[in-house]
């Protein structure tokens, strides 16, 4: 029997341990997995790396673990919110560094890291500042860069449905980053709205093949970003 | 009354309105945020345009009413929206094989600056100490088939946006096919910047009195039979 | 009104042209688009080089399109049939040349063209007579081959719903080759059992988005090529 | 009755018996087209394997009754197999992804030749006129954790298949960590192949003279406590 199920978010997160890398699913706060943050805000790991595409909003969730001071670089294609100071701060302060990505470049870039392709040709950012100091080469008259495959220790992710094989369907676009993060992290956790039993997702209809799951937790009524930040909510 | 209080041109609506007479039916599309969002609703009548938001939907309609809709069903500018019938889901490394692999007919962009080879500047003003953020506009302009520019056709101070060469950090070189600004439509050519159309009331002189590189006049259109 | 179905395989065909290529979807039968294939045997355009997994079985789909000698070159990983002498016999006769391809390598190289990534390092292959005239290159200390991004002028591809945005499902294991197909052609037609109304697909679960696919064609009750087979049936 | 007509070691079954003891539970397991199909009828009660087949399908099953099943249900050996609760489908570059990416805990394939430094030939003779065909075999060992080979110790010459080096096209480099034949069971080492377990019947210098390279004794097993 596979059964990937773990009980609670903080169980789920409870290995993690100081200088790990972690992808996180969402674009701006669809599929941002917040229980699972707010789990590893209260289990201490720090000097993180996150990958994920944007620094979170308000003081809940990304943009908390933040303020927490337990994120010493992000890897970001977009670090700016409406309504978040957080990573502004610390980045100005120079305790958080940023790598910053072309959105597409980064998605690609954690495909590679969890397909085995170890670096590929692109012709996104080429002639930009994000050019620099990265080998480019010319095919067929056109200029393009090599970027690298990214992994990570871990990855957290949101689901609406898992079953317990750890295989996922999404919510909307709150898919965005989650399948290809799911490929490239070593231990891959899933927030699932419904945990399942196997046979209960149609096999055509599957996003992230339970291959790539190693753990999924049910967290029945996730919070909403813009909902926790509306009630002035922040974490911890 | 002084010339430069006369309004001439067209507004914001009037140049997301000129824009969009100019896409096929039955185009992919993505508008970027702002004043392209605009062109949406100014899509001729018999019309259908699909439209591509990088952050996982083909399909996407209008935004729900205020308060309605799903927080996880949301635009690249992070606003609710709606999905039409025929609509996809994906991932983002599925979204960016879109765009980077030319499969969208156009993308719809603002800019800062926009040189007369092409180059875009839309991205940072890189001004010390302020935030990079780049978002999807590399990849998208890097990547579909055809990028139209739209923005004011100067600065709130009056500097020129169309420029021989970009001062700002490059999105792209060599990137932007078309410029819709208030004042002209205006291609980008291998003979650099190329008038198509002229706002109501604007006249070539004043064009090229309020850009930074030459304006060459439209050429004249071939008639039909 | 955005409608991609055309009303026959022989109209959804018409305009191949000699010296085409075409990507045909499909591992063994299963996902063969046969009666596309039948339909170009009939149109007659020649001098093709098809790009697909095998090389097709009896004398029925893709093996006949092969014996009637319209195929220049085929791009494969897997170039034999227990029960088809057809490509065997062109090869060594020299009438259709063989680019022999890994299989992962295959459908990476077809994802990569239609994904826009000009070419990638991948460790398959490395060391064996597939990397001959290869370049290759060192990263921590492994060694990768450069493949390149595979695309074509057709890809002819079986779903078992589709609608008229081009959007589709598959059967099963039919799906195999299909979607990073649809990427990568620049005219990809579709051969459904069904040709359903936009919003009779389920956006969630939709495989293949329509903006990959040009044509859709509605094939009631598609032929298998085993059973084609079985009944002794050869084409044309 | 000579030595050479007894029936030593074991038979094909019990070859895949003996791998299938080493699988552990819950593993992401590819097995290949004909021996290492038998390894499934053989896992030990009360473990359960995913199985993968390249052509998009986690979770495969038995194949079905004669006659049963969907010409479109198939596994890599083109073979109609099912689906078990859990499965999903999908399409080959995903599926080669997981492959590539090291996210297979085992592959099980056949041989033509290995030898001792790992190196696998399994695809070709390399005959003139043959047509070269690879599938899935290059893919599988350049990505997946383990590569455990199950063939007969020797041809039907009495050839040996364990050698010095292949003289037969690479399908991978260093790629093979155990090979389970009908005389024994071999690790690939750094030190080249070392016994881990005999046949019934079967010595060490039996299995070392039809093996084309030294053949190390088995490490004596730390006892635990």
């Amino acid at each position: 029997m596979i059964n990937k199920r773990v009980s609670t978010a903080a169980q789920a997160v409870a290995d993690v341990s100081d200088g790990s890398s972690i992808m996180i699913g969402g674009f701006g706060e669809a599929g941002s997995p917040i229980e699972l943050i707010h789990a590893l805000i209260d289990q201490g790991a720090k000097d993180l790396t996150v990958i994920s595409n944007n620094t979170g909003s308000g003081e809940v969730g990304l943009a908390a673990l933040l303020k927490e001071r337990r994120v010493s670089k992000v890897v970001c294609s977009f670090p700016k919110s409406a309504n978040s100071t957080v990573f502004p701060e610390l980045y100005r302060e120079g305790f958080t560094e940023l790598e910053l990505v072309p959105q597409g470049t980064l998605a690609e870039r954690i495909r590679a890291g969890g397909a085995g392709v170890h670096a590929f040709y692109t012709p996104t950012a080429v002639g930009t500042p994000l050019a620099d100091g990265k080998e480019s080469r010319v095919f067929e008259g056109r200029e393009y860069l090599l970027e690298y495959g990214l992994k990570a220790d871990y990855a957290f992710i949101k689901g609406a449905a898992a079953d317990e094989h750890g295989n996922i369907v999404y919510n909307k676009t709150a898919r965005n980053f989650a399948p290809p993060m799911a490929m490239a992290a070593k231990v891959t956790i899933v927030q699932a709205e419904r945990v399942l039993a196997p046979g209960e997702l149609d096999p055509e209809s599957v996003v992230t093949p339970g291959i790539f799951v190693e753990r999924v937790v049910e967290v029945v009524e996730p919070a909403h970003e813009s909902e926790l930040i509306a009630a002035g909510a922040s974490y911890p | 009354m002084t010339e430069s209080n006369e309004r001439i041109g067209w507004t914001r609506d009037q140049m997301a309105s000129r824009l969009a007479q100019d896409i096929p039916n039955g185009s992919y599309v993505n508008l970027g945020i702002g004043i392209p969002e605009l062109v949406a609703r100014y899509v001729p009548k018999g019309r259908t345009l699909v439209y591509h938001t990088e952050n996982g939907l083909l399909g996407m309609g209008p935004s729900p009413a205020d308060g309605e809709g799903d927080p996880e069903l949301i635009n690249a500018g992070k606003r609710r929206v709606t999905a039409l019938p025929g609509a996809a889901y994906f991932h983002h490394a599925d979204s960016f094989a879109m765009i980077r692999g030319g499969h969208l007919d156009l993308s719809v962009l603002g800019a800062l600056q926009i040189a007369q080879n092409g180059d875009l500047a839309n991205w940072s003003t890189g001004e010390p100490g302020a935030i990079p953020a780049v978002g999807g506009a590399m990849d998208l302009v890097a990547g579909v088939k055809n990028v139209f520019v739209i923005t004011q056709h100067t600065t709130k101070s009056g500097a020129p946006k169309l420029v021989e060469s970009c001062a700002f950090p490059l999105t792209g070189r060599s990137v932007v096919n078309r410029v819709y600004t208030d004042l002209a439509v205006i291609d980008v050519t291998s003979d650099g910047f190329r008038s198509v159309d002229l706002g109501p009331g604007v006249d070539l002189a004043t064009v090229q009195s309020r850009t930074g590189a030459p304006v060459l006049p439209a050429l004249e259109t071939a008639s039909a039979g």
